[in-house]
């Protein structure tokens, strides 16, 4: 028996459709139900990030990195501190180092945990979504005690941080880390372990390892085609050095190494790698004076830095150019999404519409990072 | 009380029998509509609240009447329907303006009638058609077509898309439902929905009550084949690809507002509890007490018949909010692959158990 | 043949799993409970248990508010806001540290500092603020802040605020100063009568 | 101002000159409080400037009490030698505000006096280990800069390499090649593509930052390209994300890459106009016939 094969029909999923992450534009191909070509559309939400940074100064730059990637705004201030911290050689407190960590960490949960969420309604579930939000507000509400803000922090400054902890806070952390913990389980038996979810993700959109090398992709996305690399070991910024942690690779469990399911449960066993980070670094959290390395004025020297950090959606990075002046000359954002958007186009052809839009929640994009 | 006892009761039923069964039917349908809205705000409620405490949440909540939904949100089906029914009704410019105007009546029409042969208790039942079974089958077969001319007559790729899957997905599980059917068929001897309640009475070994899902293990499995391709039937979770949200926007819904969507949510209401009391009536003994010769009668029976099929409602619902959605190609293996054949075995079974046991 | 029967039986055992567990739920919703009825109960704002000292911290995202009272129109914020929502206006005062009643000018800050300057502008517009707090840091006077939270002594409204018109929302928060009685205190005017 | 005003002032301000601040903040009336301030800070500066200006007279008896500046220096003198020490709570713990800082101030003056003294003593030997090393060993970037040279001859702008690898273009896909699949360096991952402007009379490059899975080290090349007619060797099938980095740096550069298969805008609308990225951008006036605004509503 052949196949028939009419006429391809040209459907636009995006830019506004409930599960596009944003407001990306997604022009298929589709012959029925099988979608023979993906072409991601971006650029709906570009706001000249790189732009605006070359007419503020290097403090104000801060609230922008923020708005990149806003579900994990901790670690893009993060990078961005560390790479101008290196670019200006300054040496900061242990004690700001070890609460960059942990906040950042905090962050790398409560990002993954909207990625699973979110994944989770993409293939229908709608209950886990909300379980996990509603652990990621603990998250958020930590946060606000911190730092008055519960999304876009602005806390991780160059040169050191804006408030120090508050008393008690690392007990307020640790209660929420032994609640959060016996959680995780409670998601595998609600959604990772149906086998519906099973059947809807597992062998769908694999990621062979080298074709993900070569588009870029790092990150959980990285680790679930089974490729063990991550900066926060292979390339310690901070003082990630020091800590215990496992990198989590997919394995195949339930279908092929680098498929959908790979990369969700890459995400899930990372987040319980994250909370014995904070553990470790709670216990050796030290003492002194957060503001002390402070800059008055922020001048980097003459030159460029191109600086990786491990954020949850993958390697992101900041290219900066200064001239000796307050204002950056260049800075360019090099964002973990918008690599891995651009390998959809690679392996989402031949499955069918309901895959396609698995296969992009499993990629875990945030349109704000890939657009700017 | 049926239509033919209303009729008997008009006085001039013998002069002018035509005129008597129209007026007689029309209290029927108004009735029964009258049902299903009042029905259709309590589900929804039951619906917006279960969804809400299993997912860790109250759901609506009000301290009173005003701009609250009134105590624990009461209020709130009453405020949905109003502002269904006051919202503009859109048709878009490009649609086909016949198909797209009958189409959620179509709908509805398939669930509304199937109510004609559902006896509700000893007594009370529209119609008792000596092929009720059947008649219901055939006809909640009818809200596909709405669906189909939804989705054409929207000319939205996301609403043909919608209308296609419901149509795929429909036709493969009225299969397996009708076969799984045909075992209970086969036991009692009659396709009446009273002759199968009344099958039903009694014990089986003075423990169990007699109900055709504990009559033998293949009517056991019959059942949940039977009730699991109905929940496929009403596109529900896991099987709403019809209007997945996620994927299709909301399938072949998408273009519609007001109160014609309202009446697409009627209508899935409605077929809900038909396909709940078809389940209960059929296997689980309809208005039958689960404790024999206790609690019996004919308010016992309504009791007994809405608590069985409102505990069916119940789990579709808790289905919904726990499960993810499959896929249209999965939807079809567990049609074909999974349901089809155990429900054939399942008639071979039942042939042969009755055979050896009774 | 065993696969299909594995099949079946992990989907109905993960399945019921997964009921058991939204039905646990359901059960315990009064103690699960995590949502408020919002307008009649609110989160604690957390500087409750906070424990900073509040003239030292400043940390509360919302509206930003300023005592014009204590400013001294040094442009310290104008200047560290990165969506130069602020837009400040000054002048040389010929009267330096004294009360100018007639315009609604005070001489001396709550901190002692003498005024050298006359804000004659001071407007926030709120729809571009990005609530980013830097421009509470620099404030000399700390009479910039953001309102609610731990300045709910300062300033009452907390973080519900809403205009039906979009200019309503650029708050001014310089007193009136007519441009005749301004200029009597403008420090030329004083040269020129000494 | 009334006598009683004048008066009531005068009062406060001799009060508060022997420290009794309570009489001036207990003033009800505002303006009168902050003339009394006002008041005070005059008398206060005359009293310091008398000093000086009585330097003929012969030389007063100690001073009565202790001027409150000098107590607050030597007190400040105390603390920041406590805080060298290592005891930063000294100075966490001073109550006024202006004197804590002050402390803090001349705290980093110390320390930075401490420091510039431990440079001073320091540079020699740093020095020296620095001019050992050179020779001795070369750096990646030498060694993949010479290999470059020795199979593409004249492809490399200059032998100057600090820190990046400046090369001209000739043979760029060629080149990518080679460092992609050579087993000494294996750039198998292409991190990112930068595009950059170096002032509006200046070149346009490309810098590319080249990484390799298996040996983690890491390149930064960079590509010069005239300012009129911009272009660059594409490098989209090396690595495949090429392809839409540099489709972001044409669309805020307009470098075009030779040898794409879609060279088209990808952030930006497809008819848009410009260049953002470039230092002489100009905002559009209209785009698609609505005006774009300079200035908003109600500001200026």
């Amino acid at each position: 028996m052949g196949v028939v094969h009419g006429d391809l029909m040209t459907l636009n999923i995006g830019p506004q459709h409930p599960s596009t992450h944003g407001v990306l534009r997604l022009k298929v191909k589709t012959d029925g139900e099988i979608i023979s070509e993906v072409e991601p559309i971006i650029g709906y939400l570009h706001r000249c990030f790189e732009k605006h940074c070359e007419n503020v100064t290097y403090d104000q730059v801060i609230p922008y990195t923020d708005r990149c990637d806003y579900i994990a705004a901790m670690n893009n201030n993060f990078g961005y501190a560390v790479a101008v911290e290196e670019l200006m050689e300054i040496k900061v407190p242990e004690r700001v180092e070890y609460i960059r960590v942990i906040v950042a960490e905090l962050n790398r949960i409560a990002s993954h945990l909207l990625a699973l969420g979110a994944f989770g309604l993409d293939v229908g579930a709608f209950t886990p979504f909300l379980y996990m939000f509603r652990d990621r507000e603990r998250i958020l509400d930590l946060f606000e005690v911190l730092c008055g803000a519960r999304l876009l922090y602005n806390y991780i400054w160059v040169g050191g941080i804006s408030h120090d902890f508050p008393p008690n806070f690392d007990s307020k952390i640790i209660e929420f880390l032994d609640y959060f913990e016996p959680k995780i389980d409670e998601y595998n038996n609600l959604l990772t372990f149906n086998k519906i979810f099973i059947e809807r993700t597992a062998d769908i959109g694999v990621l062979p390892p080298e074709i993900a090398i070569s588009y870029g992709v790092s990150g959980p996305n990285l680790r679930g085609s089974g490729v063990t690399w991550d900066l926060r070991r292979d390339d310690p910024y901070s003082i990630y050095d020091k800590f215990d942690f496992n990198i989590v690779i997919g394995e195949g469990e339930m279908g092929t190494v680098g498929d959908c399911w790979d990369r969700y449960f890459v995400r899930m066993i990372e987040m319980k790698e994250s909370v014995k980070i904070i553990r470790q670094a709670l216990k050796t959290l030290p003492s002194g004076d957060v503001h002390q390395a402070l800059p008055k004025k922020i001048r980097p020297p003459k030159g460029s830095i191109y600086k990786r950090t491990e954020s949850p959606r993958g390697d992101l990075a900041y290219y900066i150019v200064s001239d000796g002046s307050p204002i950056p000359y260049r800075l360019k954002m090099r964002s973990p999404a918008f690599t891995s958007l651009s390998v959809l186009e690679e392996i989402s052809s031949g499955w069918m519409m309901s895959d396609v839009l698995a296969i992009l929640g499993s990629l875990d994009i945030v349109l704000g990072e890939i657009d700017r | 009380m049926t239509i033919d006892q209303i009729i008997n009761w008009i006085p001039f039923s013998a002069d002018l029998p035509a005129i008597a069964f129209v007026i007689a039917a029309s209290l029927c349908a108004v009735t029964v509509f009258l049902f299903i809205a009042i029905y259709a705000l309590g589900i929804i409620y039951g619906e917006v609240k279960i969804s809400s405490f299993m997912q860790d949440k109250v759901g609506p909540m009000g301290q009173g009447v005003g701009f609250h939904a009134g105590k624990w949100g009461l209020l709130q089906p009453v405020a949905d329907a109003l502002k269904l029914i006051l919202k503009e009704d859109i048709i878009p410019a490009a649609a086909d303006k016949k198909l797209f105007i009958m189409a959620p009546f179509v709908v509805f029409i398939g669930a509304f009638i199937s109510f004609a042969a559902l006896p509700f208790n000893q007594n009370t039942v529209v119609s008792d058609l000596n092929i009720g079974v059947f008649y219901i089958l055939a006809v909640g077969a009818l809200s596909v077509l709405g669906i189909i001319l939804a989705g054409w007559g929207s000319n939205n790729k996301w609403a043909l898309y919608g209308g296609m899957r419901s149509a795929a997905q429909i036709v493969s599980y009225e299969i397996p439902a009708g076969l799984s059917i045909v075992t209970a068929v086969m036991l009692t001897g009659t396709l009446s929905m009273q002759g199968i309640v009344e099958f039903q009475s009694g014990t089986i070994w003075g423990i169990l009550p007699n109900w055709i899902v504990f009559n033998n293990p293949f009517t056991f499995i019959s059942f949940f084949i039977f009730y699991i391709s109905g929940v496929a039937e009403c596109n529900r979770t896991p099987f709403d690809i019809p209007e997945a949200e996620s994927e299709l926007v909301a399938g072949a819904f998408t273009e519609y507002s007001g109160m014609r969507y309202a009446f697409f949510f009627l209508s899935e209401y409605a077929e809900m509890f038909v396909i709940s009391a078809v389940a209960a009536t059929v296997f689980l003994g309809g208005w039958n007490s689960p404790i024999s010769g206790f609690f019996d009668g004919p308010i016992w029976g309504l009791f007994w018949f809405m608590g069985k099929t409102l505990s069916l409602v119940f789990v579709m619902l808790w289905f919904r909010w726990t499960f993810p959605r499959l896929r249209v190609d999965q939807l079809m293996n567990v049609s074909w692959k999974v349901f089809l054949p155990f429900s054939l075995v399942n008639i071979f079974g039942v042939a042969i158990w009755s055979l050896i046991v009774g | 043949m065993s696969k299909y029967f594995r099949n079946i039986f992990e989907t109905i055992s993960t399945m019921m799993t997964g009921m058991g567990i939204t039905w646990k739920h359901m059960m315990n919703i009064r103690k699960d409970n995590v949502t408020l009825q919002y307008p009649e109960e609110r989160w604690p704002r957390p500087e409750r248990d906070i424990g900073f000292d509040f003239s030292e911290y400043n940390i509360i995202r919302s509206r930003l508010q300023v005592d014009i009272d204590d400013c001294i129109g040094c442009m310290k914020c104008e200047r560290a806001c990165p969506v130069q929502c602020i837009k400040i206006v000054t002048t040389k005062s010929g009267a330096k540290g004294e009360d100018l009643p007639d315009i609604n000018h005070t001489g001396i800050t709550s901190s002692g500092t003498k005024k050298a300057l006359i804000v004659s502008r001071f407007d926030i517009d709120m729809t571009e603020c990005c609530y980013c707090n830097l421009c509470t840091y620099p404030c000399p006077e700390e009479c910039i802040f953001m309102t609610g939270g731990p300045n709910s002594h300062k300033h009452p409204i907390d973080y519900e605020f809403s205009q039906y018109d979009r200019n309503d929302l650029i708050y001014k928060f310089a007193k009136d100063v007519e441009e005749e009685k301004l200029s009597k205190y403008l420090p030329q005017k004083e040269k020129a009568e000494v | 101002m009334s006598d009683e005003q004048i008066k009531l002032i005068e009062e406060a301000v001799a009060k508060a000159l022997t420290g009794d601040m309570d009489m001036i903040n207990n003033i009800e009336d505002r303006v009168t409080r902050s003339k009394a301030k006002a008041a005070l800070v005059k008398a206060k500066r005359e009293a310091k400037k008398s000093p000086v200006s009585d330097s003929e007279n012969p030389p007063s008896p100690a001073p009565s009490k202790p001027s409150v500046g000098d107590e607050k220096l030597s007190f400040i003198d105390d603390v920041v030698a406590k805080a060298l020490a290592g005891d930063m709570d000294a100075i966490n713990n001073i109550e006024d505000r202006v004197t804590r800082s002050k402390a803090k101030a001349a705290l980093v003056k110390a320390k930075r006096l401490a420091k510039s003294s431990t440079v001073e003593d320091a540079p020699k030997p740093e020095e020296s280990t620095i001019e050992d090393s050179i020779p001795t060993k070369k750096s990646f970037y030498q060694i993949v800069a010479e290999a470059i040279d020795k199979k593409f001859t004249g492809s490399l702008s200059n032998n100057d390499v600090n820190g990046y690898i400046q090369l001209n273009g000739q043979n760029w896909f060629e080149i990518a090649q080679y460092l992609r699949d050579n087993p000494d360096f294996l750039f198998d991952s292409l991190q990112c593509v930068t595009g950059y402007d170096y002032g509006v009379e200046g070149e346009l490059e490309v810098r590319y930052n080249l990484h390799s899975m298996t040996h983690n080290h890491a390149i930064e090349i960079r590509i010069k390209t005239n300012r009129t007619n911009p272009k660059v060797p594409s490098v989209e099938q090396v690595w495949r994300i090429g392809d839409w980095f540099e489709r972001e740096t044409y669309d805020m550069y307009g470098i075009e890459f030779e040898g794409h298969r879609n060279m088209s805008r990808i952030l930006l609308p497809d008819d848009w106009e410009g260049w953002p990225l470039l230092k002489d951008y100009e905002t559009q006036e209209t785009y698609h016939g609505i005006v774009v605004p300079k200035v908003k509503d109600g500001w200026e």
